[in-house]
């Protein structure tokens, strides 16, 4: 990594615990230059994650950083940016962390338009349990619990928080580095709940189980299903059929940010008592 | 231009874990495994410095130099 | 015509003004009864000073956003009964890993489950000490009137502070929901505690700890960079699973607590000098044990009363002390026998320890202590 | 007496709670130990409601009504109910619309009183009817001071309805001098 990004990594703590091609490094690779684009300073800037895969990502960051319980990191983030709404707080989570034990925590985040950046390492699996199918995990694909294919539906998160009152929402992938750069950068400048599912692959429990051998087939496999949002809107009907849509989704500038409400609502309180 | 730098791409082989996705997909495959399965730079004078590789790497272990850039910046 | 400065005040107010005075800025909560005046009052408080309030999605959430909240610096709280007071054990285990200071408070409800909402209960006392899961320190207090619950939220906040470590109040329904004439201390009389902060600002060791084991703590957005973790970790604050790393992070979290349990614990004790009888008790069923007390002394027994006004850590040596020689010792509780069993380690083989206990949501009358003392005696 | 153990009961909705606090508030300024708990079902309106107030010169220890020595009722429902338990020198005020059996109570000192009535045509205000009722609660117990209770009132009810809640416990007040003489 240049060397002029390379204040943000806690050095000693890399080589990281992630498997050979796994996409969350790509994924933090790209969190470390939005962030340098943005200019967040470091010790302004706490990162908070729940348990799981990615979670393990504020461990190699260099800033405030809380490494949290399963499924809780937006609600501990949420405690954080409320108590002290200077700070630039963005979490990071997994597609089990975020879809399932806190699904709760992501709707209320979004519902309420807190400044938080969050940002879903989504690699379909449960990855740190060792390949237990998540609710991102696509129906028919084997797990360790779906040894004979996965009989549910997988969830569309980013709809999901747009739906819930998320402000910013994109969609990015390893594959495509700088756009998902450009999507960090876009959801940490916007003042708001921002919310980007980055694509991941786990080539150690998902690809080799499902027909995709290495890191390198998954990439080609994003590569070959997805297409850009502008791309999308052109395409026939027919063709939309099972692509997966990346980029800027949805944002909305105008709607109110909840921690600025508070200090508006507590301006008001104090004039009049 | 890009054979004005000897080493146009950096590899810091402690980090490498050898996944070769910079390998793949490298636009003028410049890169390729070494004898023990991480990345060295093969081919330096095709290099276009794209910086796709070092955007890729999910081991933080490449550096592509661009031309205006000093180590110190 | 009397006029004074006595004030009528409900426990959950208290717990507010109290907090209040302790210097809170934050409170995140679920609403449960009988808790709600308790987030209803920081709803209405907290603006008025710039402080923060929050209704959050849960009782997990709630636990979580306090946490949160700490760790940039506020002295932060929340307040919960039983269905929620389970739930937040998963992140209350957190706080004691971690080491961040923060008061929960739990107004006791009959149970199990969602049981009486509106009904007393001292059922939580063990699930106090032990509902997280792993060996952790605990600090526990239960007042047993509104003037008390107040005194016990700041020193609820100082302890927290001091130790780094959460602190639950433990109020049952009684204390929680009546109201009673009290008297609030005047401002200057109240010693308040905050956290100790680092000499070492920029090689920032969250997790070093001092020789009283309690690190010094450094707030997020105050300059030191620094990671916090549930996992286990080593002085820098980074998951380290070295077996002698975790057993002295282990060690040093329940003994913080354990070996400064004298200056923690806090107790009443009544005991006359030819008491054959003491009375253990705590929380709302001490006033009906004050009474019983009276009441048999009043008739020539001279039974005697100790009060714990800290349950966790326990005062075995107190009630060792205190008990020696005693041939009865009685512990009313709303429970079916909680603390009656800590009781008996305080005791010899030869002396005869046993509950008064009552789960039918109501608090345990007078006189059914006082049969209990008659019935065994006469 | 040294210790009044006050029971006011009725439905959910009634205020009797809120008269409750009112009193335990006018006590406590009047230097009094004052305990105030309530118990109500889990409707917010209807169904038996009570507040219990103990007002003692000395320290109150057990903090609940055990045998009421002052009753009042609203309700049918909470005469039945919250009769069974009551002192042997309780005095009961029951409300002149109730069609209750009181005959187990003749011993008593029994009022009937019309709170519901005064509150509905003279007062026109049947919310009100808690205040009246307070007011001959305040009238049979003489626990507390007239200036206290005006201070109490004005602090809990809402704001701009002042005036008329001391009006009704006036009237309550002497709805019971009345019946007394």
């Amino acid at each position: 990594m240049s060397t002029h990004l390379r204040k943000y990594l806690r050095l000693d703590k890399i080589p990281h615990i992630w498997c050979p091609g796994c996409g969350h490094g790509i994924i933090l690779n790209s969190l470390i230059r939005g962030i340098h684009e943005v200019g967040l300073k470091q010790e302004n800037t706490v990162i908070v994650s729940g348990i799981g895969c990615s979670s393990r990502a504020p461990g190699y960051l260099n800033f405030n950083t809380l490494h949290t319980t399963h499924g809780r990191a937006l609600a501990f983030a949420t405690g954080v940016k409320h108590s002290n709404p200077d700070l630039n707080v963005i979490v990071l989570t997994g597609d089990g962390d975020s879809a399932a034990i806190g699904g709760n925590h992501l709707i209320h985040a979004a519902r309420r338009n807190i400044n938080i950046t969050t940002i879903v390492f989504n690699n379909n699996i449960y990855g740190m349990t060792s390949g237990q199918y998540s609710p991102m995990t696509p129906t028919d694909a084997i797990a360790t619990t779906s040894p004979y294919g996965n009989v549910e539906k997988s969830f569309d998160l980013c709809n999901m928080v747009k739906s819930a009152g998320a402000t910013f929402v994109g969609r990015g992938a390893t594959f495509n580095t700088k756009q998902l750069i450009q999507l960090v950068s876009g959801a940490l400048s916007h003042n708001g709940f921002s919310f980007v599912e980055a694509l991941s692959q786990c080539p150690t429990y998902y690809g080799r189980r499902n027909n995709l051998k290495s890191a390198i087939d998954m990439l080609k496999w994003q590569k070959d299903n997805s297409v850009s949002v502008k791309a999308y809107d052109k395409l026939p009907e027919e063709k939309k059929e099972g692509k997966i849509v990346l980029g800027e989704l949805f944002r909305d500038d105008s709607i109110p940010e909840y921690t600025d409400r508070y200090a508006e609502m507590v301006k008001n309180v104090q004039k009049r008592s | 231009m890009s054979k004005k730098t000897a080493e146009p791409v950096k590899v810091a082989p402690k980090w490498c874990k050898g996944c070769g996705i910079c390998i793949e997909f490298c636009p003028k495959k410049v890169l390729d495994y070494d004898d023990k399965g991480k990345v060295k730079v093969t081919k330096p004078e095709e290099c276009i410095k794209c910086g796709l590789c070092e955007l890729r790497c999910p081991d933080f272990a490449i550096v592509v130099k661009k031309e205006d850039e000093s180590d110190e910046k | 015509m009397k006029n004074n400065q006595a004030v009528l005040m409900q426990g959950n107010e208290a717990c507010v003004k109290g907090a209040l005075r302790a210097g809170a800025t934050f409170y995140a909560g679920y609403p449960i009864t009988p808790s709600s005046e308790v987030a209803e009052g920081f709803a209405e408080e907290l603006p008025k000073i710039g402080g923060k309030f929050i209704q959050m999605e849960d009782e997990i959430g709630s636990m979580a956003a306090i946490v949160g909240a700490s760790l940039t610096g506020a002295k932060s709280v929340t307040a919960t009964s039983g269905p929620g007071f389970s739930l937040k054990q998963e992140n209350l285990g957190y706080a004691c890993m971690a080491e961040v200071p923060c008061v929960v408070i739990n107004v006791q409800r009959s149970g199990p489950s969602t049981g009486g909402p509106t009904a007393p209960s001292q059922g939580d006392v063990m699930q106090a000490k032990w509902g997280t899961h792993g060996d952790h320190p605990t600090i526990a207090l239960a007042p047993s009137s509104v003037r008390e619950t107040f005194d016990m939220t700041i020193k609820a906040f100082n302890l927290a502070e001091k130790f780094r470590t959460p602190v639950i109040l433990l109020l049952d329904e009684v204390v929680g929901h009546l109201r009673e004439n009290v008297v609030l201390p005047p401002e200057d009389e109240i010693e308040l505690i905050n956290r100790k902060k680092s000499d070492n600002k920029s090689d920032y060791m969250p997790f070093d700890a001092e020789s009283d084991g309690i690190p010094p703590m450094e707030n997020f957005g105050e300059g030191s960079l620094y990671h916090v973790t549930g996992l286990h970790h080593d002085k820098t604050g980074f998951p380290n699973l070295n077996t002698q790393v975790v057993d002295s992070l282990v060690r040093r979290l329940v003994n913080k607590v354990e070996q400064n349990a004298d200056e923690i614990i806090d107790i009443e004790i009544d005991v006359p000098e030819n008491a054959n009888t003491v009375l253990v008790s705590y929380g709302s069923v001490a006033r009906s044990t004050k009474s019983a007390c009276k009441e048999l002394r009043a008739k020539g027994n001279q039974v005697g009363h100790i009060r714990l006004q800290t349950i966790w850590p326990f005062p075995y040596d107190q009630l060792k002390e205190q008990l020696q020689g005693v041939e009865r010792v009685i512990v009313p509780e709303m429970n079916m026998g909680q603390i009656v069993g800590e009781v008996e380690k305080c005791v010899g083989t030869d002396q005869q320890v046993e509950g008064v206990n009552r789960v039918d949501t109501h608090l345990i009358t007078p006189q059914e202590i006082i049969s209990t003392v008659e019935r065994e005696e006469g | 007496m040294s210790r009044w153990e006050l029971r006011l009961s009725g439905s959910g909705g009634q205020g009797l709670i809120l008269s409750g606090i009112i009193l335990a508030s006018a006590a406590t300024k009047q230097g009094k130990n004052v305990i105030q708990t309530q118990s109500y079902g889990p409707e917010a309106r209807g169904g038996a409601s009570k507040a219990e107030v103990v007002i003692s010169d000395d320290e109150i220890d057990y903090p609940e009504v055990t045998s009421p020595n002052f009753l009042l009722t609203l309700t049918e429902e909470a005469f039945y109910k919250y009769k069974e338990d009551i002192s042997s020198d309780c005095k009961v005020l029951v409300d002149s619309q109730l069609n209750v059996d009181d005959s187990d109570l003749s011993n008593l000192d029994l009022y009937t009183l019309p709170f519901l009535e005064t509150a509905e045509k003279e007062l026109k205000r049947k919310i009100v009817a808690n205040m009246v009722a307070l007011g001959a609660t305040v009238y049979f117990t003489q626990v507390v001071s007239h200036d206290h209770m005006k201070e109490a009132i004005s602090n809990y009810v809402p704001q701009g309805t002042e005036e008329l809640n001391w009006e009704a416990f006036q009237k309550g007040y002497q709805l019971a001098k009345e019946k007394d003489n």
